[in-house]
């Protein structure tokens, strides 16, 4: 099984040069620290930044220079800064090439709800349905199950979406799937120590099987 | 140009629309939201991306229970917000940043309503038109606009040229674009003719009070640090 | 009779301190050679500018540095520069106070035709729908009549029209007109030398005389 | 980054549709024309402002034919243009300057269409949905894209960022953004870092392909000089 740092390490080999990437909070922000050597991967803030650059030295430390974490960054060499407006129209025109992002459900046709469960409070989706309407190429980091072992993979979502038919890929402590087009979840790659059956168990929507899946390795 | 804080809000009413610059505490009015606290106006809607934290930004109006409705993106670090919220004191509208961003932007720009692809298929997409173009589905959203906009720059000019420092920019220009009377804020405000033309990011003819701000906090929310 | 000086003469009359105001081609491009002293007036320009300033000398000349009639000019203390988006986004978000410009007719109601004379070679409207559309006072500097005598203030415009229901003021070589909310030209002020049956003769549309009509000095 | 404007649009088919930068003869990619010139690719569809002089900026590409249609808000400094348009060799299609602005950006905001009053009751709007809104009537408006920009900056980094000078801002940074592929051409390239990242104009993620060019006539069409 992955734990967060290893979901987070096997994303970045998603990356490509001269790919502009939008980071969501949690695992996602942790696969930074995992891009490959040599490659040229610009990160774009949704609050107005590309080129995130490293977390600041404690003398570093600017209160005006924040990633949508609301954490304090860096910039890397060649960045720009604008605004709100600039920023989500660069994620609405589809300039960003790729979307990393958390998930509570998945479901087999590629619908993500990451925003809102009923009953608990409303924090409210920030740029996250933007987001999700826009990509390009969307990659989901999640955990396969809940506390109680049931499904996040599923036929339909059970929470209110965020967005529609448009997670394209998934990376779970279990492994890595696609998300088909024509819907159904398809296994491409297994975390070390996990089996298909494992997979099949955890995973509520239709799932197909690659016929070379792979074991992950670092 | 006016002399402080408390002159340039003295004329908002009970019942006003404000929109607030900032996102999370960066790039925040901190001055004029302590001007409207201490001006002890009410039944505000407040229009800004986040509701600030207990205390401080538009947290602390919230304690003072200044304002009966928020229209935001996020609002997840707030408990006061929460408990008035449960407790129905408070309205909340949730939308989505970039339509929010959009729609004072079009506030601003004149542009009363525009198609987006965000939210389609979600309970943000309730009661909307729908348009499909190219094959893909849009939500027709219209424009935001309010009574005054509260806006928060690095340096500005006394023609009320505004720049912003960092990702300080932010929910900003727009947002001073979209206001019928704009009171800006700085850190610095220098005699007009001292700044570069090219490199203004708000233009004076959006800014109708300008003052220079004093004792900034800058709350930090996150600070992380690289070892 | 006002020459064309005249008429941008009497029009920047019209100016209040703290206006932001959008000059068109031509007679309106007089009117910042008549600025009230100690009035603070920043001209937008259409292409990208707010604060024109006077036009350049010799060496001032900067070809990166022209209003939308395409001449070189300098920019005033206070200036800020932008892209066309942003521009008409403050034309059509209603920031500018006052837009002055030329027209070829006029209705009783309003309406402008100022863009296209049928048959002849079409330059095509420039800015002028979009300022026409959404200015919040406009003001016309035009002729009364045309070369063969015959009046450009009318019922209706036979030319293609550039906006409706927009002008509030007209002054020509011979007179100041308001249009009335509810239609007609109203005189108000009359050119040396010129008599109401003057500006009658000359005006095709419903006109009715202001019970206080003034001669216009310099 | 790419070595010169030949091999900038060397990819750049017959029949391609083409935004080019500028206002007038400001801020024209004078050097990506001349290219273009060179290589001879024919029936384009050009959405510019303007249409250059007849001896200069898209007037040249008139002149060779390379051109089919223009989609322009104002074409009235060329002989040669009106006289194809006269025979019939080119299409032109007008929009007003602000609708143009707006179509372009909204193409590289991912914005379909978006209703704006500039045209109503006029030639304009025929065929056009109307809405109104608030007691005002507006035209709904689609986006504008391009397979290629062609734009020009003052100054440009290794990362794509662009910072014009003067008006020659105009329509090029809207038009980086609604590129498919953007080819941006500088008066000086420096390394990605050389500039402040708050004063880029045109952030690096639309620009495609960059490069320094040379020999920049910069022609004034109307020298006025103060006495």
């Amino acid at each position: 099984m992955l734990d967060k740092h290893q979901i987070a390490r096997r994303i970045a080999r998603e990356l490509k040069d001269g790919y502009y990437v939008n980071l969501g909070i949690g695992i996602p922000t942790l696969v930074a620290n995992y891009i490959p050597e040599g490659l040229n991967v610009v990160l774009q803030s949704e609050n107005g930044l590309l080129g995130i650059g490293p977390f600041p030295t404690e003398a570093e430390v600017d209160a005006d220079l924040i990633n949508a974490g609301k954490q304090t960054i860096t910039m890397q060499a060649g960045s720009s800064l604008f605004s709100s407006a600039e920023s989500f129209g660069m994620i609405r025109g589809e300039h960003v090439d790729l979307t990393i992002l958390g998930a509570m459900e998945v479901s087999e046709n590629g619908d993500i709800a990451n925003w809102k469960i009923p009953g608990k409070m409303v924090k409210g989706m920030g740029g996250a349905m933007d987001l999700v309407a826009s990509a390009k190429n969307i990659i989901v980091a999640m955990q396969h199950v809940n506390r109680e072992g049931k499904s996040k993979l599923l036929k339909t979502c059970s929470l209110p979406l965020t967005g529609v038919r448009c997670v394209r890929k998934i990376v779970t402590e279990l492994g890595v799937l696609d998300i088909l087009p024509e819907g159904g979840f398809h296994l491409l790659e297994l975390a070390p120590g996990v089996t298909v059956d494992m997979v099949r168990n955890a995973t509520e929507g239709k799932l197909t099987v690659s016929d070379a899946v792979t074991e992950i390795t670092f | 140009m006016v002399k402080g804080p408390d002159v340039a809000v003295a004329d908002i009413p009970d019942g006003a629309v404000l929109m607030l610059g900032g996102f999370g505490l960066c790039g925040i009015p901190e001055n004029s939201i302590t001007a409207l606290l201490k001006k002890g106006v009410r039944n505000l809607t407040c229009i800004s991306n986040n509701a600030g934290v207990d205390d401080f930004g538009i947290g602390l109006m919230l304690k003072t229970r200044q304002v009966i409705k928020m229209i935001s993106s996020y609002v997840g670090e707030n408990q006061e917000f929460e408990r008035q919220l449960l407790s129905g004191e408070l309205a909340v509208e949730l939308i989505p940043q970039g339509t929010l961003a959009e729609r004072i932007r079009a506030g601003g720009a004149g542009i009363p309503a525009f198609l987006t692809p965000a939210g389609v298929g979600t309970e943000v997409a309730e009661g909307k038109e729908t348009r499909d173009f190219g094959g893909k589905t849009y939500l027709l959203e219209s424009w935001l606009k309010a009574d005054f906009a509260l806006v928060k720059a690095w340096k500005g000019d006394t023609a009320g040229n505004l720049i912003y420092k960092g990702t300080a920019q932010n929910f900003n220009p727009m947002m001073a674009a979209a206001g019928k009377i704009t009171i800006a804020e700085v850190e610095e405000l220098v005699p007009a003719g001292s700044l570069d033309p090219s490199q203004i990011h708000t233009p004076g003819i959006y800014v109708q009070r300008i003052f220079q701000g004093s004792d900034y906090q800058k709350r930090i929310e996150q600070r992380t640090i690289r070892p």
